[in-house]
């Protein structure tokens, strides 16, 4: 079925989703989670070099939606009580705003961009002092010495400061990815192939099956699995490709973390 | 032509960033509101001559500008490319800083649904948005806000200049299909 | 006024240095005799209406300047309009041709991240910096390094007496960065 997703390169999650819900109408009834993750996938493997950042963010945003979206799918959930049916809502409410939030200042910043463009067209006089004048001109070197000189090099060597992925936007949750997938790399190759739900079923919070689902993704990523899913809200499968029945930890190695902060603590 | 206004001309074309009207006011010696007469008269001028410049009113000041209609001449002209093109990332969070400021990057995280560590040090290297100010709450965030360059480089006055945001909210059709979109019951 | 002449005027007022009639000439597509004549009627048309500029024929080409009896004016706006501390990004640039010396504008752009030749300009119409060689590469980019001045105002004798930087050691994209701007489709 594969999913193309035909636009430019999304800056972000919210830009995958605006495009998937206004630009393209499609309506999210039909999106399975088949559909998401494959849209998901497909954007990752458009970035040319995997940028872990935004990784993480599609992938945080892809859980949001799969928490809305997956009810079904997940083992038990027929008899959702009030408060969570409410917490579902407010959850959907906050998404809906940050949504019109981001589409808003989308708008802005292409209008801001037209008006650079049209600012473009007319080029500002900057040549500066005639020669005769230049002696007036006060001594910019007065109170420069040699060490705010070494000072200023220094500051202009420095290494930039490294980007970190900051989290506090995000709802908290208590969970490790690396430790899921550790324990995925322990127990599939032992079963081989399963289904996500049986994989889940021992687990009681939603979000741990969250932090479940973006482990069986790295391990897609790492080529360590194949997904597959029959059809709308159908069960996911996970088919184990790496060797059998081999739980030497030195398999793990193949796994290149996109989540770079894995520990998310409440 | 009057001495004062051929001042401002002289001066205007030495200048290398907006001059404000009341730095031309103090070295005249006259009041803020003959510069702004002056300068306005001095703008009409080059307007009825069909000159191939302009005198703008930007950043708070006035400068020469050549003709917008004669880019294709000036760009043959100037070899370097004038800035290179911003991102859609850059573009978007400059917006938010824009019409938000004072506002913490935690902030503008929120909004964009992404880390924007390294779009805010772009921003603030190619001189669109500084530091303006400590949230005073205990967390003590910079705040950021934009810069003079940031209004030259949209060839505006002030800020307030700049298209309301309201004009940009979404329309009910537009929150409709995103609110349809997120119903979790199929 | 016909086109041809707006566009000399369009480029005239964002040139950084004066313009040989001959380019004019190429840009417009026209021979230069008409670019003389049309530069003419220019610098005519200013005088004739009492503007506070002249058209100046100046080494070998055509610039914007100041009218001379107004200098009185433009030296008050130098004194007292221009600030009298050189930016942060100045100062790291110079420190930068200082100790990297030679360094060639696209090295120092690449360093700082951003675009430097504004900076790089007013360093060396002050007289700090000055180009002291070609990059023997492809490119054949110009080389500056410090002038004389520049020792005087630090008040030292040679360049050796520059504070040392110790076991300074750049960060990797500096080291790219230099490496960089030393290829040829840099």
């Amino acid at each position: 079925m594969p999913y193309a997703v035909a636009t430019p390169v999304f800056e972000g999650p919210f830009d995958l989703l605006l495009h998937l819900i206004t630009k393209e109408q499609v309506d999210l009834y039909d999106i399975s989670i088949t559909r998401i993750v494959d849209a998901y996938l497909a954007e990752l493997e458009r970035m040319e070099h995997l940028d872990l950042e935004v990784a993480t963010e599609f992938l945080l945003i892809a859980a949001t939606l799969i928490e809305l979206k997956s009810r079904r799918l997940l083992p038990g959930r027929d008899d959702i009580d009030l408060d969570e049916e409410l917490a579902l809502w407010e959850e959907r409410d906050l998404l809906l705003a940050r949504l019109l939030e981001c589409k808003t200042f989308k708008d802005a910043a292409d209008a801001l961009n037209r008006l650079a463009s049209a600012a473009e067209r007319s080029v500002p006089r900057r040549s500066g002092l005639e020669d005769q004048f230049l002696t007036l001109a006060p001594d910019l070197m007065a109170g420069v010495t040699g060490e705010k000189l070494r000072e200023a090099f220094l500051k202009a060597m420095a290494p930039r400061p490294v980007t970190r992925v900051l989290l506090d936007h995000v709802a908290p949750i208590r969970a490790s990815v690396q430790d899921a997938v550790e324990e995925l790399v322990d127990e599939l190759p032992r079963v081989g192939v399963i289904t996500f739900r049986h994989l889940t079923q021992d687990l009681v919070e939603r979000l741990e099956v969250i932090v479940r689902f973006l482990a069986v993704l790295e391990l897609y990523k790492s080529g360590l699995v194949e997904l597959d899913q029959s059809g709308n809200f159908a069960d996911l499968t996970v088919t184990w490709l790496g060797e059998q029945g081999d739980d030497d930890a030195s398999v793990l190695d193949g796994v290149t973390p996109m989540v770079e902060v894995e520990e998310y603590q409440g | 032509m009057i001495e004062e206004q051929r001042a401002i001309e002289a001066i205007l074309m030495v200048a290398e960033d907006p001059v404000e009207p009341g730095l031309l006011a103090q070295l005249l010696e006259v009041p803020v509101e003959r510069v702004e007469q002056m300068c306005a008269e001095l703008a009409e001028s080059y307007v009825t001559e069909d000159r191939g410049f302009v005198l703008a009113r930007v950043a708070g000041g006035f400068r020469f500008q050549s003709h917008p209609d004669l880019a294709p001449y000036v760009e043959r002209f100037v070899l370097e490319g004038q800035s290179a093109r911003m991102s859609a990332a850059a573009l978007e969070t400059l917006a938010i800083v824009a019409y938000k400021q004072p506002v913490s990057r935690a902030q503008i995280a929120a909004i964009r649904g992404v880390n924007v560590d390294g779009v805010m040090r772009t921003l603030q290297q190619r001189g669109y948005i500084e530091e303006v100010a400590r949230d005073p709450g205990p967390g003590q965030a910079v705040l950021y806000g934009t810069t003079r360059l940031f209004l030259e480089k949209l060839g505006v006055d002030t800020l307030d200049d700049l298209p309301p945001l309201g004009d940009f909210v979404p329309g009910p059709e537009v929150v409709e299909a995103l609110e349809q979109g997120l119903r979790p019951d199929a």
